[in-house]
């Protein structure tokens, strides 16, 4: 995706992305432990941990009960018994019935025992739409967590930021709820793993999310800014492709952390390019695209040519296969929107 | 005061009968300490059958069976019943109906994995080798009765009477849920595991403070029993004294994990004693059993009004879906031990043996199983056009001005594409 | 509150304005039952549903088992069969295990049956803190249910609401989560529950929700707009009046439904103000507060002569009770933000 | 293929000697359905006694009790112990040291009540009644073993041995948890309802994959054993053969809600057989069978790696905090039957007739009491100045940005503050 990249013989899917990051991180430290449903044996379902309890044993990656609470809620106690675990949902709607260990325990321990607890914890979440999947397996569900204080939200778009952004998560000395677009999974880039590794554990990557965030410029531009993250930042890069012959330079940025958040760069862009459109799959109402529209009009108020607008899934249920397509942000729905940003002005 | 705070006196609880030695529970009951009318209804039970409380509520002692796997009917001192786990042979034409349930069931399946492979479904999870539980569980219940599936009880769910066109709807991708559940008491099948058995709970409530006489059906998996709300479904119903019957298909397996990485109980019917309500195994590959089973069950928990989780052993013949690739977490040789088990072939066996079953009979059976697998190739062939515009329908009975909005903006995308615009 | 109600010699508490929205709700229609943890013969820890088993029997007020899954469950197979459920979750925090019930089934029931089963339960939820509670009982949670589809959110911010939102919400036909501001159950106001109960049952009540939403200015003023709802509209007026003090005419709004949402009234206002500040207790990040202020700036852009502020909770975890007044929004917090508002420009 | 796939052949389920005769589980296992290892360790330890392994797994047939209402010891054949059942009487030094427990527990208790009365406390939910329970739980650990308390748990934490003055601070309202759990292995005393429960089978797992001796106890209410996790935490313990003794105090209500509307199953301690742990009911005012019992179960955890059940019965004699009104719910006749049971005056009279207690000995006792009283005293009297800016430190090991800026935003309004400003 990046412009180093084109010039790589090697291509890697972001699959093997995440799974290489886990078995990494595993290699390097031993309290790093894989869980979850159908993680061991199978390898998960979507075969992103294939592989681990072959080589790392029954002890590191394993399968637990179907129980997502027990999952979370266990997870909470290896933490504080000096774990680092690396749980997977299944699918994002069943994670919800860990929600309460998620809230009002993983999210919470530090700040209640005044940071004696911290709670190295990774929850990865298979997340979003756009592969034909039934009821309960396409919710985009980040604003959930993104809300809840204590949580850190990452979603990588890249498979680059696949590999990095895990291996940062599972170091994190916070918890972190990782979201991985399922569309991307069988996705492939021109990226080698082991420049990637060499990259990450010389702990100088530039791409290193830190407290402050680190959001990324995927496309440069002048005239509009499009924000977003996770499986709609290739489409907000496709639509920029695509305006681009109507002659409107659209920047597009990858926030890749929603918490912390990078404001800094959010404010650099719109306040270069005076307008901005949000993208993300989920339902708009109280969303992350939410907050990312309230941001820019507090911040960069004065360089704003027109309102900010968003692009995201309508207010309902998540469709049936049959319907998704009139549901998620396409390029034709982000060129729309770009169309209304009163240009005459 | 209200009535809650002084409960009924707490039933005797030293049983009566002389040969009865495990008292109701660990110990006499303490002030404040006082157990609900269920017990005294699971005491009376067990006095009446001469057993204790504990015996009455826990397995018997093997899992209920009535033919060997090659389909003859075993001696009745073997079948695993006892005292307060009595279990009558059902009458002939219940036999030979679930037959037919079996064949079509068994259609059923093999018609839907050939629509999988030839890409005309998006997913079906088949119940193959399943059948005999599919099939009990929709003739062990009247008319006024509730069904709640899940993903995997199609079989069931058509058993039942639910049209096989609004059946598939949903494995189709056009729609969540294709069949009005009022129309057949049969709920949407739940994907969510076990959330659906805290439905069945309320709707039995429901009914029971109107005073209607309904029995639920509770369906899930043996990994589903895993969940919270498994434990809070079947504790409600026991403190609520509400009919439902907990129906486990244990078949080993929740996708790639089997049973020994999912429980280390006895069996999953022991989780019966620790809400206070009975709990029995049964061999889910063997018809007859099944039937007898879950009759009794729906029987006891309309008369008494009180819930009873019944296992069934069975196994699932195929992969989970046709997303699953099983050979990777199960050998060949496991798949083909459970093929001599066959339900449906046990039950022929069986029913020729008792000479119900004739050339003339099989073939009017099969011939009505092929309609069916007909209506579901009908089903596939007609491309519906959803419309689009009803996604904003069905969210709140009047679309809110919000969904106005959204759906004036959909409906103008469409226009517009319909006009060749770039949306 | 409103200028009618002063001269009533009435006085009624918001508690009581509940219970007794409840008791005539089931008075009406034997399908109403309540129940949860504590509410039959305790009467609920507040009280809210006191006296209501006794009135009822125990077959219309009744306590569950400890499970709110158990509880938002087992409700769904109550409406499913017929009842109106009206459900109490003991806190704001302790209805997290019942998310998955609620995200995946209560907001999507009649959408997954195409309006087949529709799903008639009232959720509600003491919320918000101000009242020195220890942690997990004062949450701010309802962007948690706003931004899930399917589901309608109101707030009472008055004893007059609570009556008669809390009756519309039980004749609604789809759910709604109904968050009752716990430290407004002690307040009283010159109310008169005949009136109102004649108010709601005309059906011609001019403050009907519906399906349009329908905030109510609960403050005339021509500077700025500050929007609110629930705990923070009392809050919200009071600054309003001190500001008034220094020559600033506030108009306060007051949302009473989130889901759905009053548009026009927010354009309205906005539109003849030109400033707005979002008030809400809750942590700002991906809130409530956050929409609202995206919508402001979406649908009023030019009208406005500075970015729309918010004065919320701070991103942290709800802190302990000798520390709540810190993290709370408060006059002065209100009244620093409407400095901030560009009045020279 | 890996391990997990060819599961480990199954015990042989028929146990070997003469007179047992209820087999392991409802019937023979089928491939694919082979339960793990656990089953054999119950197998074993049950063959070992001479019963079946339901009867190892289902609690003894009366609560375990060795002292009666008044604190004369009980002969050991009214005890309630058996074959599988056994719980000897600890050493005098012991028992002494819990008296100790139980007489400062009860001041603690007091204290915090007075203090609650005089507004110095915002809240405190009492174990008055409960300190037999509490005392059990503390001294029942070695120090490498792990406790999840509750927030009703204020004794055993004290008596574990974390500082009085920082076991206040949360009900003062200063701060979430005043302690440093590592410090003392005691985790912070939980609100959400049974979520402790999982968070000490996590901490077991860990300490079982890195081959440490940790044995944890979880403890909960009887109202708690309703939530899904509770289930999610026994499941999880009995699958992964962890070392966590669930430690469930049952005073009869949570809150207003008597345990007949918690529960209908005969026990508590009945609900351990379903997943395949054993249960175990014992009189939870009777100090003696609680450290009896405790002390057992935590030694059998370490020794076999094994979770098990134990529920006490005991009372809770005053409100459920002093937000509550008892009243409402339950008479003060029910609540005179259990003062006559008080665990403290029992156990006062077990050891004078055992000539354990003089006057000497009780004054010694009283005094350390005393001193504790004191110092919970004196943390109520500090009142330590809180810093509002550390609300912002404790979010993240470093705060995020956005933390920064709102955390400087107070600053500035505490300042302009102090300076008399508006903020
Ligand atoms: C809450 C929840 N978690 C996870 C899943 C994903 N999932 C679907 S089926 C399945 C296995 C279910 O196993 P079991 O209950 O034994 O039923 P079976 O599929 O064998 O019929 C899993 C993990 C789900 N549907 N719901
Ligand atoms: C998940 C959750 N739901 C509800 C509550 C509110 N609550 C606090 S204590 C309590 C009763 C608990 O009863 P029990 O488990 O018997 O413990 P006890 O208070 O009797 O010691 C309730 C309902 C809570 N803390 N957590
Ligand atoms: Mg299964
Ligand atoms: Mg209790």
């Amino acid at each position: 995706m990046s412009a180093t990249t084109a010039t790589k013989s090697t291509t890697t899917s972001f699959a093997s992305a995440l799974n290489t990051a886990m078995s990494d991180a595993m290699e390097n430290d031993p309290s790093v432990v894989v869980f979850g449903e159908d993680v061991g044996t199978l390898g998960g379902v979507f075969r992103i941990t294939d592989g681990l309890t072959k080589r790392f044993g029954e002890n590191r990656c394993f399968d637990t009960p179907l129980a997502e609470s027990g999952i979370a809620g266990t997870a909470v106690g290896m933490a504080i018994n000096g774990m680092r675990p690396v749980i997977e949902m299944q699918f994002d709607a069943f994670a919800y019935p860990s929600l309460e260990q998620i809230f009002s325990h993983i999210a919470k321990m530090a700040n209640r025992t005044r940071g004696n607890v911290r709670l190295p914890i990774v929850i990865r979440i298979p997340y979003g739409g756009g592969v034909g999947g039934v009821e309960h397996h396409c919710d985009s569900s980040e604003a959930y967590y993104a809300h809840t204080p204590g949580l850190k939200v990452f979603t990588p778009a890249t498979v680059a930021d696949a590999y990095l952004m895990l291996r940062e998560a599972i170091d994190s000395e916070d918890p972190v709820v990782f979201f991985e677009p399922k569309k991307l999974y069988w996705s492939k880039e021109a990226e080698d793993l082991s420049e990637l590794r060499a990259e990450y554990e010389s702990g100088t990557s530039s791409r290193r999310i830190g407290a402050e965030a680190n959001a990324q410029i995927v496309r440069e531009g002048t005239d509009v800014s499009i924000i977003s993250y996770g499986p709609s930042v290739s489409t907000a890069l496709k639509a920029a492709e695509a305006t681009a012959e109507d002659g409107i330079s659209a920047e597009v940025l990858d926030l890749r952390s929603i918490v912390p958040f990078d404001d800094a760069a959010l404010q650099a862009t719109v306040e270069k390019t005076g307008r901005a459109v949000v993208v993300a799959e989920a339902q708009g109402f109280a969303s992350v695209a939410s907050e990312i529209t309230a941001r820019i009009q507090e911040r960069c108020f004065h360089s704003l040519s027109s309102p900010v607008l968003r692009v995201t899934g309508f207010d309902i249920p998540y469709p049936a296969p049959k319907l998704e397509e009139h549901h998620l942000p396409d390029v034709d729905r982000i060129l729309d929107t770009l169309d209304e940003l009163q240009w005459e002005d | 005061m209200t009535e809650s705070t002084t409960p009924p006196p707490s039933p005797e609880i030293q049983a009566g009968s002389e040969d009865v030695t495990v008292p109701m529970g660990a110990s006499t009951p303490e002030p404040g300490h006082q157990k609900a009318e269920q017990a005294s209804r699971i005491l009376e039970a067990s006095r009446s059958f001469g057993i204790t409380p504990e015996q009455y509520m826990l397995p018997a002692q093997q899992q209920i069976r009535m033919l060997d796997p090659e389909g003859n009917l075993i001696s009745e001192s073997e079948q695993g019943t006892g005292p307060g786990h009595e279990y009558p042979i059902p009458e002939d034409d219940v036999l030979l109906k679930a037959y037919e349930g079996l064949v079509a069931g068994r259609r059923i399946n093999d018609q839907n994995y050939a629509l999988v492979r030839q890409g005309r479904l998006a997913v079906y999870p088949s119940s193959h080798g399943q059948e005999a539980c599919q099939v009990g569980a929709a003739l062990g219940l009247g008319t006024q009765d509730w069904m709640f599936p899940t993903y995997r009880d199609t079989v069931s769910v058509i058993t039942r009477g639910v049209d096989p066109l609004e059946v598939m709807v949903s494995f189709r991708g056009d729609w969540h849920c294709g069949y009005n559940p009022h129309d057949y008491k049969v709920s949407a099948m739940s994907t969510p595991l076990t959330t659906q058995l805290l439905h069945a709970v309320g709707v039995a409530h429901a009914a029971k403070l109107r005073g209607e006489d309904t029995v639920v059906l509770a369906m899930c998996g043996d990994g589903a029993t895993s969940e919270g709300d498994f434990h809070e479904a079947l504790n409600f119903a026991a403190v609520f004294e509400v009919p439902v019957v907990f129906f486990v298909q244990n078949n080993g397996y929740a996708i790639s994990v089997p049973l020994s990485s999912q429980s280390a109980a006895p069996s999953l019917a022991h989780k019966a004693i620790g809400y206070g309500m009975a709990g029995e195994q049964v061999d889910g590959n063997d018809m007859v059993a099944v039937l007898a089973t879950l009759r009794r069950a729906v029987h006891l928990a309309r008369e008494n009004s009180t819930p009873l989780l019944l296992e069934a052993t069975t196994y699932r013949m195929q992969a989970h879906t046709n997303a699953d690739d099983d050979t990777r977490y199960r050998d060949s040789e496991e798949v083909e031990q459970w093929k001599r088990k066959d339900p449906l072939k046990r039950m022929r066996t069986f029913l020729t043996n008792k000479g119900l079953l004739d050339e003339a009979t099989e073939e009017r059976i099969s011939a009505k199983a092929e309609e069916i697998a007909a209506s579901l190739r009908q089903a596939m062939t007609t491309e519906p056009k959803g419309d689009p515009l009803e996604l904003f329908e069905h969210v709140y009975a009047e679309p809110t001005a919000q969904l106005h909005e959204q759906r004036d903006q959909l409906a103008d995308e469409l226009t517009r594409a319909e006009e060749g615009g770039h949306a």
